[in-house]
């Protein structure tokens, strides 16, 4: 029984649950800030202390307070969309075989743990040091290129939001 | 090794993504170029970036194939390579690169667009794209996946003032990143299952271990394929296609339909084959031989396509009889175009995977086409798409309407053009391995599909007008690009053995990816 | 201690979550969030993942995730604002003028 | 020697052509010069050949003329072959000589329609067909004169074609005959693979070889069916029940047209055929039986209508019909050349009286009604003794023409060697057939030429003989009829002038020899009593006088009340009869009318609706339908968009786990 | 080896399209000088064509002219084309009826000129590759190629309801012809299997040995694409409307040649490839010939329209070709090539008659003529020599085809021959019913009391169809002669494999189909 990854958790799923059920956009977007921060929580027990910081600076801290800025832009506080509920049926569906997919993927990975190869974890796992190697050794192709979407995020963000450049 | 650890040497990085570095490049320099001319803003200048993308694009199509092909052996640096099979998919996204660059000067002039990001975001695009197809590795993939599709989201929303081409945009976004969700939990269970993201890599682990009779592999490629048919536009995957290329800006409608699906395909064939069949063992290596055990995986991807690629030719010329939007008529057809496509990855051979490359070739010069006349024939977008804007326009522009019928006729599949020819292969490919029944099924709605197509042809030549409609100016360029394309399409469509040799040795290279 | 299973089965479930979401909500912000929940569940797999097979590369590819959802959001919050301009609604049901 | 027969069928085809291509240029003399001259000459030609043929001992006589190969394919070997032996000497001779003398009839009676050159030419092409007809030297090319003698037919009948009945006439002409032409085609078929050949001289001798050899027995059903197959050629061409519609109706036609087509020659064409073919006939008693009941029946149901009618040229159509029965009695019992006499004899006294009514109708300007005619023979003399000679010669009356050929066929009939006791009843029916004609053509006579005049005032001041190049023909016919019997005098009567001879027997015996000695072996040699004979004959002529009498007693001494009250009396037989038992009628409503409207049915509805509308738009239609139901699942709704997407995952992950 | 004759005749039309391309059409000077370049071009092409008659060989069962070349060599495609008595007369067909059917445009064809003599030409050019291919591809091309000009001739030159009427002619070509291709690919892949060797080569096809359920399955879907274009009951609705609709020269060349591709198709593909396949089908393929000949003549009965009714004589008179071909006796087979021919000339010397009218008082309507041989004698003359030939007259040339396909069937189904021998009566019925309305009886309508008769250009265009007509009929040995050979050689291709396999017969027969054309091609090299 492991208690830290149960309350983390169940913590995750309610609040993304929470995310996709909150009727208003803020209050959906404070859901995935707790997601992330549960989340945030289990990758530091899964050793990975880094990505912790990171999901909580980048993702919570930047990507969702850049989501929180837009809700502020567009919607009037408390702002809801009309009750009449358009296109239910297929929502409905929508709905149901998102339960499908978790169920099959539940399903389809449930031998999957037996056939990964356990291994002990090294000494100094997840310390930055050796994330940096790592990161600069085998991956520094996919920093490049990652820079260069940033990039195209950048130049495409721009185009688009700036009235006149 | 180098002293700063990289498991490759710079000159064997500049053989394997030499076309890359020069597409970089010219992105960084044009980005400046543009800055250094935006200070007063001029249509010239908007020509000046388009004809430097063209160039661009063409150095770096020529870099590839002058390098690329003509190494012997597939250079690898990890994640990328240069096997033919990705230089000539790279060079059919060039191509279409070049088209766009090229139509799109006329394009942007037409629509009073005088922004150059435009042709920016096209080189990343293309770049992107590249990138995907030559990745030998899954992360990566995602990357240049991600790299392509946000450029090419922006440039779908390229028409700020239009609300289509936002709504359009939205859409994709949404169902695109959506889709790459998919991908990406693929590539994770992938990873966790394997231990490694690099394509031959985990080919090797799937066949050795106990893994191929794990669900769990399944749920992976399941999730790595649906990720990738959405980017080829299959049925069911395919809902966003009609929305998306109706409210992007013509040219773009063209790329996406073009370059970023003959990515897709690439991507979606290089995947398949190289890590779910075997393959691999043909390469003669001895560490692969293992891999002949990837056959089993067959049962359930062959299916699979089967009926994908029957439904996918049925809705696709089915929904685009109905549509008197010719652009999204094309968006339907490029649906259907998808499906036959799939029908050569199905038949799992050498001439099927050929088939699918030549296709791509031909497909992308008569869909540029197509879209290339559109886009004049409107003037400016959205306002001569429909069926009745093209009605007697035969007459009135017989030049552009000759060229909108032969694309047409080529993507009807009617000889003697390249369209005969690719749907040829492709359903040769499938015949072969016994796929009558698909095969006869498929080649019934060829049958739907040259009704709709022909449709536009009898607007344009059988019927009076029934309004006036004022075609855009013509550029040059544009008319370059048409007719280049239509002399391919007609050349292909008569000497096809060329292209196909080189696609078959292209496919082949497939088996030396490691 | 929590088996890899366990993650596995918390990663689909927030996965099915995020589809959920963008399966019924009319929001497009929340259809935003939604594709968010659904990278971080593949993120919580690649951490798993790493940490069970004592492998730092699936931690490392979870930092170019970050990256390309930042990117997508970037971009992805820019086509929104200005298709917001013409629209003045963040319905994405009333996003509705491409169709058939 | 034989190299000159291809002129007889030549000549008149280059007065067609010049007379059809040229007629307008050359005007009216030009075209009476060439038609009548071409005709001449044909005729000089069949004299030429006749002669030599007749100079030739009788085994030898016979002359083919190949002129070149026509079709080969495979087994299949015709070649455009003429031949001339007696049976076709006969023929042509009649052909061409009644067609000279009815050419230069028409000079008068075409005088003043506008398109003689038209007439003439046509007339010349009818001549052409008539004679490869007759010298054809195989079925195909006698195929090739028998739908070409239809040709002519049609165009002649429909020569006035302005009055849309003439067309109609000519159309239901040409279709009727066309239904006897599928006819003859399969029995070629069917002789061609039995035979292997479609040539006279292969076929007959084949047929007598087999059956010698035991190959081919007696009346085999091959057989009956060739021949009956042909006999349904035969029925159309010589308009014999149930084909004979037509006849009547193209009395439309000029009347020289109806003259020679009509009676002397095109009409007898099946009656030459059958004769043509008698080897075949001779091997199948049971087609001799259904023949011989078919034409007895028609011989007297065509009788039984020409009482009535009152169009003069009607009448003697339904005189012709009736006679052409005869002439099938004649050929049906195996006296096959007493059907050729009565065929020639026919020639000769059918030609002169349509001639003659020709005349009588030009006199009255055109008015065929006999009912507005009466005491012409004062105004047109010439024309009513010549008529009046024909009239005898057909009622039967000796020692005019008729006499002869149908006392031969009646006595032929009496001795039916394959079915005596038929025989006997078809002797029956054939003599009272003769005495109903003698009845109406004397009712001709009288009405036309007898008792007071019923036209108008403007006809009576018409009234006029016809020219010379008119009466001509009429005096050469009329004198045909008179003597033309004399050729085939009976070997009864021959014995009473010191052995005279039958020439035409004798002439013909190479043709129909081994019929005769098929016959012999089979049924037996019978002789008769001459006393039977004698009886018999004078039987047949008391009848006719009878006939005539009683047309005497009702259309000239009770001409006032006794038609009428006949008619009355009998009202219900009086109209079945007048309306020619309603034969049209029910063709049209049996035949035609449900044809027409399976027709339109398989047009409207299973062409129209069935497969162009259910099958072919409904596919269309599903299509377009398909498309419009399907495209509304793209109802533009995200959510909708990535359900799909999820569906399609959700499916491919179900396939693949479960 | 000698000049390659064949690819003269098939590519010289597209020298035409050429030469016209560069002439402009805006003034009536332009028009003249298109219209007569398009005519030299075709006439030339009929010149160059009757070169083959001298050259042709009639002994040669096999193929002569022989052209090979490699075109696709991994899929062993080959430019291959050859001429055997069939195709020969199909040839020299079309070249024949093409400068006649251009020469009957001049005043019908006033607009778009320029376009309308493209399509013409290249129309030919597709007809006579699709008549001279021997590789199945090849034909394939050509077979689809030639299916865009026709489109494009009915469906802009063409009448009312034009569009309709293209589309469905197109689609329902297209519906064969698309399963045609998957069944050829299918044979071709079968042949591989079986003997390694990967090509199109109609003849090494001709030799594959397939199973029973595959030939019947390919026979079907081969038959299906030729019955179409035939075209057989009941698959021949595209045909009334597209000859309706289609400009006289469209509806002489779709009459002419184009349907004679279906019974070509037959001829030289669908059965000797699949002779078990025949054999399985030929039952149905009789009784809906007999269908057709029967119906189509009922139907044309009934038609107001002079086009209608001739289409659906087409549709009679096409029954009786497939009939002829299935009896597989040389009557049946060489009477219905013969009546391919035929049908050729007189069913297009039809159309250009009606056409005639047409362009005068635009209507087809047989109620608004009426006794218009008064002001059109010579029209009415012509018209007339024509209807005899389409009836069968002897001495015209539908009575040789007729006569012979009748014999033929007669030889194999005596009932069969019955009922399409009906046609005979059928056929004298509707056309003589039609002329008569049309050119008999009073001149009804007063417009017609002004028609001109023919001018010396359509006399120039119908005097050698009339002279044909009778050509064939007096003298058809000239034609027969050439086609002996390949028709005996077609017999025992699809009778001897049919039969059922004793092994000797079949090697018998594999020594006699190879040994032709080999011998035809050392002979000719």
């Amino acid at each position: 029984m492991d208690l830290y990854f149960w309350v983390f958790a169940s913590m995750s799923v309610l609040a993304g649950l929470f995310t996709i059920a909150a009727r208003d956009a803020l209050p959906s977007a404070m859901g995935l800030l707790t997601v992330f921060i549960a989340l945030a929580s289990l990758y530091l027990h899964l050793h990975a202390p880094l990505i912790a910081i990171f999901q909580v600076a980048i993702y919570a801290g930047a990507i969702l307070i850049l989501v929180v800025f837009v809700i502020m832009l567009l919607m009037a506080p408390g702002e809801r969309l009309a009750a009449i509920q358009a296109n239910v049926s297929y929502r409905g569906a929508g709905a149901l075989l998102g339960l499908c997919l978790i169920g099959l993927v539940a399903v389809g990975t449930k031998g999957v743990s037996e056939i990964v190869s356990m291994k002990a974890l090294p000494e100094g796992f997840g310390n930055p040091s050796m994330f940096g190697d790592l990161f600069f050794r085998d991956f520094l192709l996919h920093f490049e290129v990652v820079s260069v979407l940033l990039l195209v995020a950048l130049i495409g963000g721009i185009y688009l939001c700036k009235k006149k450049l | 090794m180098s002293d700063l650890g990289f498991s490759f040497s710079l000159s064997q990085l500049w053989q394997v993504a030499g076309g890359q570095i020069i597409l970089l490049i010219a992105g960084l320099v044009l980005i400046f170029v543009d800055l250094w001319l935006s200070t007063d803003e001029k249509p010239d200048h908007v020509a000046t970036m388009g004809w430097l993308t063209a160039l661009s694009f063409l150095v770096a199509l020529k870099y590839m194939i002058c390098t690329g092909w003509t190494l012997n052996e597939i250079v690898l640096v990890d994640v990328f390579s240069t096997e033919k099979f990705a230089i000539f998919v790279s060079a059919i996204v060039l191509m279409a690169g070049i088209f766009a660059s090229l139509m799109s000067i006329g394009y942007l002039r037409n629509n009073k667009l005088v922004r150059s990001e435009y042709f920016i975001l096209l080189l990343f695009a293309v770049y992107g794209t590249i990138a995907m197809v030559q990745s030998v590795d899954l992360l990566m993939m995602f990357i240049a996946l991600e790299v392509m599709s946000l450029s090419v989201y922006v440039l779908a929303a390229f028409l700020k003032d239009d609300r289509k081409s936002q709504e359009g945009a939205l859409k994709y976004f949404l169902l695109g990143s959506f889709g790459s969700a998919f991908f990406l939990f693929g590539v994770a269970l992938m990873y966790g299952l394997t231990g490694t993201v690099n394509i031959t890599k985990i080919a090797q682990v799937l066949s050795t271990g106990p893994l191929l009779e794990n669900p769990g592999v399944l749920v992976a490629i399941a999730m790595l394929m649906s990720g990738l048919f959405f980017k080829m536009a299959l049925v069911p995957f395919h809902m966003w296609t009609p929305d998306v290329y109706e409210g992007s800006p013509a040219i773009i409608t063209g790329f996406m339909a073009t370059a970023v699906k003959a990515g897709a395909f690439g991507i979606f064939i290089k995947l398949l084959y190289v890590t779910f069949t075997p393959i691999l063992a043909h390469s003669g290596q001895p560490e692969f031989q293992s891999t002949v055990n990837l056959a089993a995986l067959a049962v359930y991807w062959k299916p699979l396509l089967w009926w994908l690629a029957l439904i996918t030719m049925f809705v696709g010329n089915l929904v685009a009889v109905s549509q008197q939007n010719v652009k999204r008529m094309l968006a339907y057809s490029s649906i259907a175009h998808a499906g036959y496509m799939v029908l050569g990855i199905i038949a799992a051979n050498d001439e099927g995977r050929m088939g699918v490359l030549f296709y791509l070739f031909a497909y992308t010069l008569m869909n540029f086409g197509a879209f290339g006349v559109l886009y004049l024939l409107d003037g400016q977008e959205g306002k001569a798409q429909t069926l009745d804007d093209y009605k007697g326009l035969g007459f009135k522009y017989p030049a552009l309407s000759f060229l909108m019928a032969l694309f047409l006729v080529s993507m009807a599949g009617l000889p003697p053009t390249a369209g005969f020819i690719g749907k040829f292969y492709v359903f040769a490919a499938a015949i072969k391995e016994g796929y009558l029944l698909l095969a006869a099924l498929g080649i019934m709605t060829c049958v739907i599909g040259a009704y709709y197509y022909l449709r536009v042809i009898w607007m344009l030549y059988m019927v009076e007008p029934s309004r006036e409609v004022v075609a855009g100016r013509v550029s040059v360029t544009s008319m370059i690009a048409l007719i280049a394309a239509a002399l391919g399409i007609m050349y292909l469509g008569i000497l096809p053995e060329g292209l196909a040799q080189v696609a078959n040795v292209a496919q082949q290279s497939l088996a030396m990816v490691f | 201690m929590a088996s890899l299973t366990h993650y596995i089965v918390l990663s689909s479930i927030l996965f099915g979550l995020g589809t959920i979401g963008f399966c019924t909500r009319r929001n497009a912000l929340i259809l935003f969030m939604s594709i968010e929940l659904m990278l971080n569940a593949a993120n919580l797999m690649l951490v798993a993942f790493s940490n069970f097979m004592a492998d730092m590369a699936g931690q490392v590819m979870v930092i170019f995730i970050f990256a390309v959802a930042a990117a997508e959001v970037a971009v992805g919050l820019a086509i929104l604002i200005v298709l917001f301009r013409h629209v003045r609604e963040v319905d994405i049901t009333k996003f509705n003028v491409l169709k058939w | 020697m034989e190299g000159y027969l291809f002129l007889i069928p030549l000549i008149p085809f280059i007065g067609f052509l010049i007379n059809g291509l040229l007629g307008q240029k050359i005007g009216r003399s030009g075209v009476y010069c060439i038609g009548c001259s071409s005709i001449g000459l044909a005729f000089l030609f069949s004299i030429l050949a006749v002669y030599q043929l007749a100079c030739s001992p009788a085994e030898d006589r016979l002359l083919v003329q190949t002129l070149w190969s026509w079709i080969t394919v495979g087994n299949l070997n015709i070649d455009m072959a003429l031949m001339i032996d007696p049976l076709s000497a006969v023929m042509i001779l009649v052909v061409t000589g009644v067609s000279f003398v009815i050419h230069i009839y028409s000079i008068g009676y075409m005088a003043h329609d506008e398109s003689y050159w038209r007439f003439f030419s046509y007339l010349n092409m009818f001549v052409f067909f008539m004679i490869m007809l007759v010298l054809g030297s195989n079925y195909i090319v006698m195929f090739v004169g028998w739908e070409g003698v239809g040709l002519a037919s049609y165009l002649l009948i429909g020569f006035w074609y302005k009055e849309n009945v003439n067309a109609d006439a000519g159309k239901k002409a040409f279709i009727v005959n066309r239904i006897g032409d599928f006819g003859f085609l399969l029995g070629m078929f069917l002789m061609f693979i039995t035979f292997g050949s479609l040539s006279y001289l292969d076929v007959f001798p084949k047929a007598v070889h087999m059956y010698e050899h035991g190959m081919l027995a007696m009346n085999s059903p091959v057989m009956i069916a060739i021949c009956l197959l042909l006999f349904l050629g035969a029925t159309g061409k010589s308009a014999q029940i149930p084909l004979f519609v037509w006849l009547p109706d193209a009395m439309a036609g000029p009347t020289p047209v109806s003259a020679l087509i009509h009676a002397a020659t095109m009409v007898t064409a099946g009656v030459y055929m059958v004769a043509r073919t008698n080897v075949l006939y001779t091997l199948a008693p049971t087609a001799l039986l259904v023949l011989v009941l078919m034409s007895a029946a028609t011989a007297f149901i065509a009788a039984t209508i020409g009482i009535l009618q009152n169009d003069i040229k009607r009448v003697l159509a339904y005189s012709t019909v009736s006679q052409l029965g005869y002439m099938f009695i004649g050929v049906s019992v195996a006296a096959y050349g007493a059907g050729i006499f009565h065929l020639m004899t026919h020639a000769f006294f059918k030609a002169c009286l349509f001639l003659c009514a020709g005349s009588v109708i030009h006199a009255m300007g055109g008015d065929q009604d006999m009912r507005s005619m009466g005491g012409l023979w004062k105004k047109i003399p010439i024309t009513y003794i010549t008529m009046l000679f024909a009239t005898i010669a057909i009622s039967g009356i000796p020692p005019f023409a008729g006499f002869f050929s149908k006392d031969e066929i009646l006595w032929k009939a009496f001795t039916f060697p394959y079915y005596p006791v038929v025989g006997k009843i078809v002797w029956f029916i054939g003599v009272l057939a003769a005495g109903i004609t003698a009845f109406y053509m004397f009712r001709l006579i009288f009405m036309t030429f007898h008792g007071k005049f019923r036209g108008t005032e403007e006809q009576a001041h018409h009234l006029h003989e016809s020219p010379l190049n008119m009466t001509g023909p009429l005096m050469i016919l009329a004198f045909g009829s008179v003597f033309g019997g004399w050729l085939g005098i009976p070997h009864l009567i021959g014995s009473l002038f010191g052995h005279v001879p039958n020439v035409l027997e004798n002439f013909f015996e190479p043709v129909f020899a081994n019929s005769h000695e098929i016959i012999a072996a089979y049924a037996g040699v019978h002789h008769h009593s001459t006393v039977v004979e004698w009886v018999l004959m004078a039987g047949s002529v008391a009848v006719a006088i009878g006939g005539i009498f009683l047309a005497y007693h009702i259309y000239i001494r009770r001409v006032d009340v006794l038609p009428e009250k006949l008619a009355e009396t009998y009202s219900i037989y009086h109209k079945l009869v007048y309306n020619k038992y309603f034969v049209d009628e029910i063709y049209y409503y049996v035949v035609v009318l449900p044809f027409y409207y399976l027709s339109m049915f398989f047009w409207k509805v299973v062409d129209a609706f069935c497969i162009d509308g259910v099958g072919v738009n409904g596919q269309a239609w599903l299509v377009q339908r398909g498309s419009g139901a399907l495209r509304l699942v793209q109802n533009g709704y995200v959510q909708t968009y990535g359900a799909f997407m999820l569906l399609g995952l959700v499916v491919m992950l179900w396939f693949f786990i479960v | 080896m000698n000049a390659p004759i064949l690819t003269y005749v098939t590519f010289l039309p597209l020298l035409g399209v050429l030469a016209i391309l560069f002439i402009p059409q805006r003034s009536e000077s332009g028009k003249k000088a298109i219209r007569w370049v398009s005519m030299v071009i075709s006439t030339l092409v009929f010149f160059v064509s009757l070169r083959l008659y001298f050259d042709f060989d009639p002994d040669v069962a096999g193929f002569q002219f022989i052209e090979k070349y490699i075109w696709i060599p991994s899929y062993g495609i080959t430019y291959f084309m050859g001429l055997d008595g069939l195709a020969f007369w199909l040839v020299l067909l079309t070249t024949f009826l093409t400068p006649l059917t251009i020469l009957s445009t001049w005043s019908a064809i006033t607009k778009k000129v320029k376009e309308f003599q493209i399509m013409m030409l290249v129309l030919e050019t597709a007809m006579l590759g699709t008549f001279v291919s021997l590789d199945l591809f090849l034909f394939y091309v050509f077979w689809e190629i030639m299916l865009i000009p026709m489109w494009l001739i009915i469906g802009v030159w063409g009448g009312e309801r034009r569009i309709y009427a293209a589309i469905k002619f197109f689609l329902f070509t297209a519906v064969g012809s698309f399963l045609m291709l998957v069944c050829i690919i299918g044979l071709v892949y079968f042949h591989h299997q079986e003997t390694g060797d990967l090509t199109f080569n109609l003849l090494s096809l001709y030799n594959t040995n397939l199973a029973r359920t595959y030939e019947i399955l390919f026979f079907a879907a081969f038959a299906l694409a030729f019955a179409i274009k035939v075209p057989m009951f009941p698959l021949h609705t595209w045909l009334p409307d597209a000859h309706v609709e289609a400009p006289t020269a469209g509806s002489v060349i779709l009459a002419g040649i184009l349907l004679k591709m279906g019974t070509y198709g037959f001829f030289r593909f669908a059965m000797p490839l699949f002779p078990d396949g025949s054999a399985f089908f030929t039952p149905l393929i009789v009784v809906l010939s007999i269908i057709g000949i029967i119906y189509g003549a009922m139907v044309a009965m009934v038609q107001p329209d002079i086009k209608k009714l001739v289409a659906y004589s087409s549709v009679s008179h096409l029954g009786y070709c497939m009939i002829g071909l299935f009896v597989l006796n040389r009557h049946g087979v060489e009477g219905s090539i013969l009546q391919m021919i035929n049908h050729g000339i007189s069913t297009g010397a039809l159309f250009l008659l009606v056409g005639v009218v047409y362009e005068r008082r635009h209507t087809r309507m047989i109620a608004e003529y009426g006794g218009i041989c008064r002001p059109m004698p010579i029209y009415a003359s012509i018209f007339f020599l024509i209807t005899l030939s389409s009836v069968g007259f002897p001495t015209t040339n539908g009575f040789i085809g007729e006569f012979l396909i009748l014999l033929g069937v007669f030889e194999v189904n005596k009932a069969a021959a019955v009922l399409a021998a009906t046609g005979v009566v059928l056929g004298a019925i509707y056309m003589f019913w039609m002329f008569q309305r049309v050119f008999y009886g009073r001149v009804s309508n007063p417009k017609n009391e002004k028609l001109k008769d023919l001018n010396r250009r359509e006399l120039a265009y119908l005097l050698p169809l009339v002279a044909l007509v009778f050509w064939i009929g007096l003298y058809p040995n000239f034609f027969l002669s050439k086609m002996h050979s390949s028709v005996d050689h077609f017999i025992s291709q699809v009778k001897i494999s049919a039969e059922p396999a004793s092994p000797g017969a079949v090697v018998e027969h594999h020594a006699s189909v190879d040994k032709a054309p080999l011998s035809v091609s050392a002979a000719k090299e």
